[in-house]
């Protein structure tokens, strides 16, 4: 067991964000984190790697009780992160930004062997052109794929991605659905707040929906999208609704 | 020992420090720029009531009223010239603009009235009460102060331009996109935190003597009324000069007065670290 | 071809004998540079300009009189140089080093203050340069091993001390005294020798406290005089602090029997305060209304040297169109010091005047003139004194009367301030 | 630290400008250029070292100068009351401030922006107005300095040729450090902290002893300065110790030559105070030399913000490398 969240709760004043949420994940496996908007992803995401306290229950990562940890102990454990928003450091270059990734995160690297690092994970993500280029000056599409190295680079045991692929029109979603399932087969966990709702159904092994901060459902990709829950839950976005409910193929298309 | 006497006199100059605070905080919540061209802006203030006082004869509070229509006007073309073109580069840049514009207006005061002292020749008696004996000029000052305050409120509560300088304090971006011109407004709001430094010190120097460098003082126990009061609340600023103004009659009473600046300061890092937002809460 | 060469001849021609000519002269006339840093901005800015313009005005009627000749018949002139030290003491050693190195300058006037002064007495000392110290009153600058800067005023732990004595003639029965000064060197110099003396004396003091240099608001400290009640308040800084500490009391109606203050009732503004300024005591290093010449000296069995009194005043009030204050006088007298040690000497070798100022034992307008030659204090006024002077009259006249030592006094002091 | 790293020739552009402005005077033997350039190299010596806080970590320090006046406060201090020897005075100067940096930035770090910059101010000032009233240093009147201290370093004016050495070589090994900083990676994780701090910890960088350790780093030279500076100077009180005016004298350089670059802050600090000193000896501007600089400097923040270094670094991406 990699990651063991239970009995989660976590307000904002009067305001209830996320309410007992309770779920395991196996090393090794991609979850994917759905839900309307609003319904409390990203404040999971940032329960999990230590950037609220929740107030109610705890954080379990590698067997190790995180909960209340900064978020650089928890980086630093293996727990890497991208954002939905895009925070490149925008006055060093592309390289610096994975350099730093690779630098602080579980293995601790010295410079050098960051910058060896960071140069096979921007080849990885392709970024590998855009090395020296300050990464305020990236388009958005290489903002999310920088974020993406960054947070590969500090070859963390869980990662977890905040939408990836918003925004991004569809070679960029198909080369990152691709660069998805490359870390998977590394052995790297994955757990990805998506709202492409094809792309998650097709790479996750198992599904958490959430619904006004209260986890619904849980279960692999078609049990969710038969869940009658999920469904009233998406049921003010009916093409929503349509797509879940649609059977998914077993493999993504996306073969690049 | 009777320290009602002590107390009053704190009180009365808080007044005035809680309106020369007022025009700091009030830019510090509008555009988030902190000016530290305000303490020279006092001091210019100073200057503008003495010449309207001295040379033309002026009664000194009606010159504040004057003082307070150049000083608008100052803080507008000062906004214009040097604040707009950084008010979204970072913060380091609005404050090294406003210094720079503090060391203008320092260097040209300095050529032009010298660092001599000068003095506003005006009395309004004085009433001794028991122990207490109260300055005229310093109980105008502090009812002109209560008035400056409620005018302001009124302004910013009760007219349309008023509620623009709200709707861009707390979120510029919202306000533009409904239509409210926001380089103009915050051309305002620096004109009106102007116009309140300038008053300021025009009722400083009804009762106090000054020179061009005078109001780096004023700057400094500003930065602490804002801080106490919360950032970007006006009333706040009033409150926190209260505040201060009863500190600096009350601890003289129990310390050498030397030590006051020492516990003001220490006061002030101390509620930045624990209520940054002030003992009466920030904006709003 | 021909007509320029002839030109060029008679071109070179010309040069050699305006060469020699000049040379000629040169041999005889030598121009003194005098070195200095000016506060002409910040806040010794009045001080230091009427320091500066009493050393000007020497340096005028020392040139306009055709110079000093020396003992090789060489007749020298003087010449400034100065900078700006903005009242603070960041450039005053690099200003000092450029005024002793890059321009020559042969002597060195300290700048106004004491803070200022104790940077750049240090200068004058490293490159071997007299350097005579006028609005400077510090004792500390002349117990560091120095011997080359000589003090002209009278140092502050004499400051106020004279104003105890002249109490102690006024009150026998005056025993509490308050003492509020600025926190800055020479008020706290002045105030601590004060208070040694005060104790000495049997006083006792019943309040002891410093207020920030550039404080406007003197309410706790009247609030604290007021309660303590002590029979006479002594202290204050400069100017501005001074002028507003009366103010103020008297605003507030505290009005203790006795008021000293430092800097601030000499000088001729401090009338402006009105009835604030009557009764208001204060030492003064110089004032016009002092009698001092050569029948002075006379009595006092030394020689005098320079102007009167009577002179320096007129000459000041024609040049400059205002009154004269002691830091006027004391920046004249600084000059003076300087022309008189070079006549004796009759070189401007820096040894040789040193020696002379060493020696020195006179009277000038400005008063009696010796320094201290031990090794511990050396070049430390100690012939100078005080004088008090006191704001008396009506309010819309005032008038600044001695009124102490008693050999100077041109009224009786009027005690208490409030009338009897 | 790899040695290879120290090839970079925009590091030794640097040092060798600086080392040549600092042979001047010892080349030409002139007291006067030498006190010119004395007050230029500390200046370097300041700047160079608020950078590591305010260009690297993103940290606008208004009461920087703190550090200064408490170095030489407690130099002094030893010098004059203990007799300590100019060298171990030198050293405690910067422990001291080094100290005061490590116990602040514990707390005051926390705070962002501008917050951060006024709590400075804020300490600045308390500090100030204490040791206005610590008797042990002085008081108001300050400590000063016998004359005859200069006699162990072989008189006066072979003390001051003493301090300007040891300023010299400051300098140079701050510019040193700078690029070292700049180039490790713990400047690395400084910078991450400046363009996005919460970025930065969420990618694993300990902020708070990042941030702390900038604060201690940036710290611990000036109060070594400040010993020099005030034992040249013979004598120190509160209100030159901790002039508010020379912390924002030392923003201004750094963002004049360019924040967060390790020739920029030198080379500010060199056109600042050359500036300054042609200003105030010239006869057109010597009474308006203070709106002229305020003139320019705004002239500077509204139309080049990135500075003279920062700008070439834009302007012309290649010289990147060569200007670190």
């Amino acid at each position: 067991m990699i990651l063991q969240v239970s009995g989660v709760s976590k307000w904002f004043g009067g305001l209830k964000a996320l309410t007992d949420v309770t779920f395991s994940l196996q090393e090794g496996q991609i979850l994917g984190l759905i839900g309307p908007n609003g319904a409390g992803k990203t404040t999971l995401f940032n329960v999990i790697n230590g950037v609220y306290k929740p107030n109610e229950g705890t954080v379990t990562f590698r067997d190790v009780d995180i909960t209340g940890l900064k978020t650089y102990e928890i980086a630093r454990m293996g727990l890497a992160r991208s954002h939905q928003i895009v925070r490149p450091l925008n006055d060093l270059s592309v390289r610096d930004n994975v350099i730093v990734g690779a630098c602080f995160g579980r293995e601790n690297n010295a410079l050098a062997s960051a910058g060896t690092i960071a140069d096979e994970v921007m080849e990885f993500v392709g970024l590998a052109k855009r090395a020296d280029q300050l990464a305020g000056s990236l388009n958005i599409g290489q903002k999310k794929r920088l974020e993406m190295a960054r947070a590969l680079a500090a070859r963390p045991y869980l990662l977890l991605l905040d939408e990836v692929l918003a925004g991004l029109n569809p070679s960029e979603i198909a080369m990152m659905i691709d660069i998805v399932m490359k870390i998977r087969e590394r052995g790297t966990t994955i757990i990805m707040i998506e709202h492409v709702m094809q792309a998650v159904m097709s790479v996750s092994d198992q599904v958490l929906v959430l619904d006004f901060g209260k986890p619904i459902a849980f279960g692999t990709p078609a049990e969710v999208a038969n869940d009658a829950r999920v469904v009233e839950a998406y049921l003010g976005d009916p093409s929503l609704a349509a797509q879940l409910l649609a059977p998914s193929s077993d493999q993504p298309e996306q073969d690049d | 020992m009777d320290i009602l006497a002590f107390l009053t006199d704190g009180l009365l100059i808080g007044f005035v420090y809680g309106i020369a605070a007022m025009g700091l905080t009030l830019i510090w919540g509008v555009m988030n720029v902190i000016n530290l061209s305000h303490g020279s802006i006092i001091a210019l203030g100073m200057f503008a009531l003495y010449f309207l006082f001295v040379s033309l004869g002026i009664n000194p509070y009606i010159g504040v009223v004057i003082v307070a229509v150049l000083g608008l006007l100052l803080g507008m073309i000062i906004y214009a010239v040097a604040i707009h073109r950084v008010i979204n580069a970072p913060h380091l840049s609005t404050l090294l603009a406003t210094f720079a514009v503090n060391m203008i207006i320092i260097g040209l005061g300095t050529t032009a009235f010298s660092t001599s002292p000068r003095n506003v020749d005006f009395s309004l008696g004085s009433a001794t009460v028991g122990p207490v004996t109260l300055l005229g000029t310093r109980v105008v000052a502090a009812l002109a102060s209560v008035l400056i305050t409620a005018a302001l409120y009124f302004f910013l509560y009760r007219t349309t331009l008023g509620k623009y300088v709200r709707a861009v304090t707390d979120n510029r971006a919202a306000a533009e996109l409904m239509g409210i011109p926001s380089a103009r407004v915050l051309a305002l709001s620096f004109g009106l935190g102007t116009m309140l430094a300038a008053v300021a010190g025009g009722l400083i120097a009804t009762f106090f003597p000054f020179t061009i460098l005078s109001g780096g003082t004023y700057e400094l126990k500003s930065f602490v009324i804002c801080v106490l009061g919360g950032v970007g609340n006006p009333l706040g600023a009033l409150f926190g000069g209260l505040i201060l103004g009863t500190f600096e009659g009350i601890i003289p009473y129990f310390l050498p007065t030397s030590w006051v600046p020492v516990i003001e300061f220490i006061l002030f890092v101390v509620i930045l670290l624990v209520r940054p937002t002030g003992l009466l809460g920030a904006k709003k | 071809m021909n007509r320029s060469r002839q030109l060029v001849v008679l071109l070179l021609l010309t040069v050699l004998v305006l060469g020699l000519s000049v040379s000629a002269v040169a041999a005889q006339e030598q121009t003194v540079v005098i070195g200095f840093t000016a506060s002409q901005t910040g806040k010794y800015n009045v001080e230091s300009t009427r320091q500066i313009n009493g050393l000007n005005l020497w340096l005028n009627q020392v040139n306009d009189a055709g110079g000093i000749t020396l003992s090789d018949g060489t007749v020298v002139t003087f010449s400034t140089v100065f900078y700006d030290d903005e009242s603070n003491t960041d450039r005053v050693q690099e200003l000092y080093t450029r005024l002793a190195t890059e321009d020559n300058a042969d002597f060195l006037i300290s700048p106004y203050s004491s803070g200022l002064t104790d940077a750049s007495a240090i200068i004058a000392e490293q490159y071997g340069k007299i350097m005579i110290t006028t609005g400077a009153a510090s004792d500390s600058t002349y117990t560091k091993g120095y011997s080359l800067v000589f003090q002209t005023y009278t140092p502050a732990s004499r400051y106020l001390t004279g104003a105890l004595d002249l109490l102690a003639s006024l009150d026998e029965s005056a025993q509490r005294i308050a003492i509020v000064h600025e926190n800055d060197k020479f008020s706290t110099d002045v105030s601590t020798a004060l208070n040694d003396y005060a104790l000495e004396l049997g006083y006792e003091v019943v309040l002891f406290e410093g207020y920030d240099s550039g404080a406007t608001d003197f309410a706790p400290f009247i609030n604290k005089i007021q309660e303590a009640a002590p029979d006479a308040v002594l202290g204050g800084g400069h100017f501005q602090d001074g002028s507003t500490f009366a103010r103020q009391l008297f605003e507030k109606t505290v009005t203790p029997a006795f008021v000293a203050l430092l800097v601030a009732p000499p000088e001729p503004s401090f009338s402006e305060l009105g009835e604030a300024a009557l009764g208001i005591v204060g030492p003064s290093q110089w004032e016009p209304l002092a009698q001092i010449d050569a029948s002075a000296a006379e009595a006092a069995g030394v020689d005098f040297y320079g102007p009167s009194s009577a002179d320096f005043h007129d000459a000041y009030m024609e040049a400059f169109g205002e009154e004269p204050s002691y830091h006027a006088a004391g920046g004249y007298v600084s000059g003076l010091l300087l022309q008189k040690a070079i006549e004796d000497a009759g070189s401007i070798d820096t040894q040789a005047i040193k020696e002379q100022l060493d020696a020195m034992n006179l009277l000038t307008f400005f008063g009696r003139i010796q320094f201290d030659t031990t090794p511990e204090a050396h070049g430390l006024q100690i012939g100078h004194s005080m004088m008090y002077v006191q704001w008396q009259g009506m309010a819309d006249a005032l008038d600044k009367q001695i009124v102490w030592p008693p050999e100077a006094v041109t009224a009786d002091a009027l005690y208490p301030i409030g009338g009897e | 630290m790899s040695l290879t790293k120290l090839r970079n020739p925009g590091l030794w552009i640097t040092v060798i400008a600086v080392l040549l402005l600092g042979l001047w005077p010892i080349v030409t033997q002139r007291a006067s250029t030498r006190e010119e350039i004395f007050t230029v190299l500390l200046s370097v010596v300041l700047a160079s070292s608020l950078n590591i806080l305010l260009g690297y970590t993103g940290y606008v320090s208004f009461g920087h100068i703190v550090f200064f006046g408490l170095g030489g406060y407690v130099g002094l201090y030893l010098i004059i009351v203990q007799g300590w020897s100019l060298w171990p005075a030198m050293a405690a100067g910067g422990l001291a401030a080094g100290l005061l940096a490590l116990l602040l930035g514990q707390a005051i770090l926390r705070l962002r922006g501008s917050y951060f910059a006024l709590a400075t101010i804020g300490i600045n000032e308390a500090m100030r107005a204490f040791i206005n009233n610590f008797e042990p240093f002085g008081g108001p009147t300050g400590l000063s300095l016998n004359f005859q201290t200069y006699n162990a370093y072989g008189g006066a004016a072979n003390a001051l040729w003493l301090i300007y050495y040891i300023v010299l070589i400051l300098a140079l090994f701050n510019i040193v450090l700078s690029y070292v900083v700049k180039t490790s990676k713990f400047g690395l994780g400084l910078m991450a902290i400046r363009e996005d701090e919460d970025a930065a910890e969420v990618m694993g960088v300990i902020t708070p002893r990042s941030k702390t350790w900038a604060y201690v780093l940036s710290a611990i030279l000036p109060g070594v300065v400040g010993v020099l500076f005030f034992f040249k100077n013979g004598n120190i009180e509160p209100p030159q110790a901790f002039r508010l005016h020379m912390s924002i004298e030392l923003l201004v350089m750094v963002m004049l030559g360019g924040f967060g670059t390790v020739f920029g802050p030198a080379l500010g600090a060199v056109g600042y105070q050359r500036l300054r000193g042609l200003l105030l000896t010239s006869d057109l501007f010597k009474n308006i030399q203070l709106a002229v600089a305020g003139l320019l400097l705004l002239l500077i923040i509204l139309f080049i913000p990135a500075g003279a270094v920062g700008w070439i670094r834009r302007r012309f991406p290649i010289l990147r490398r060569y200007l670190p």
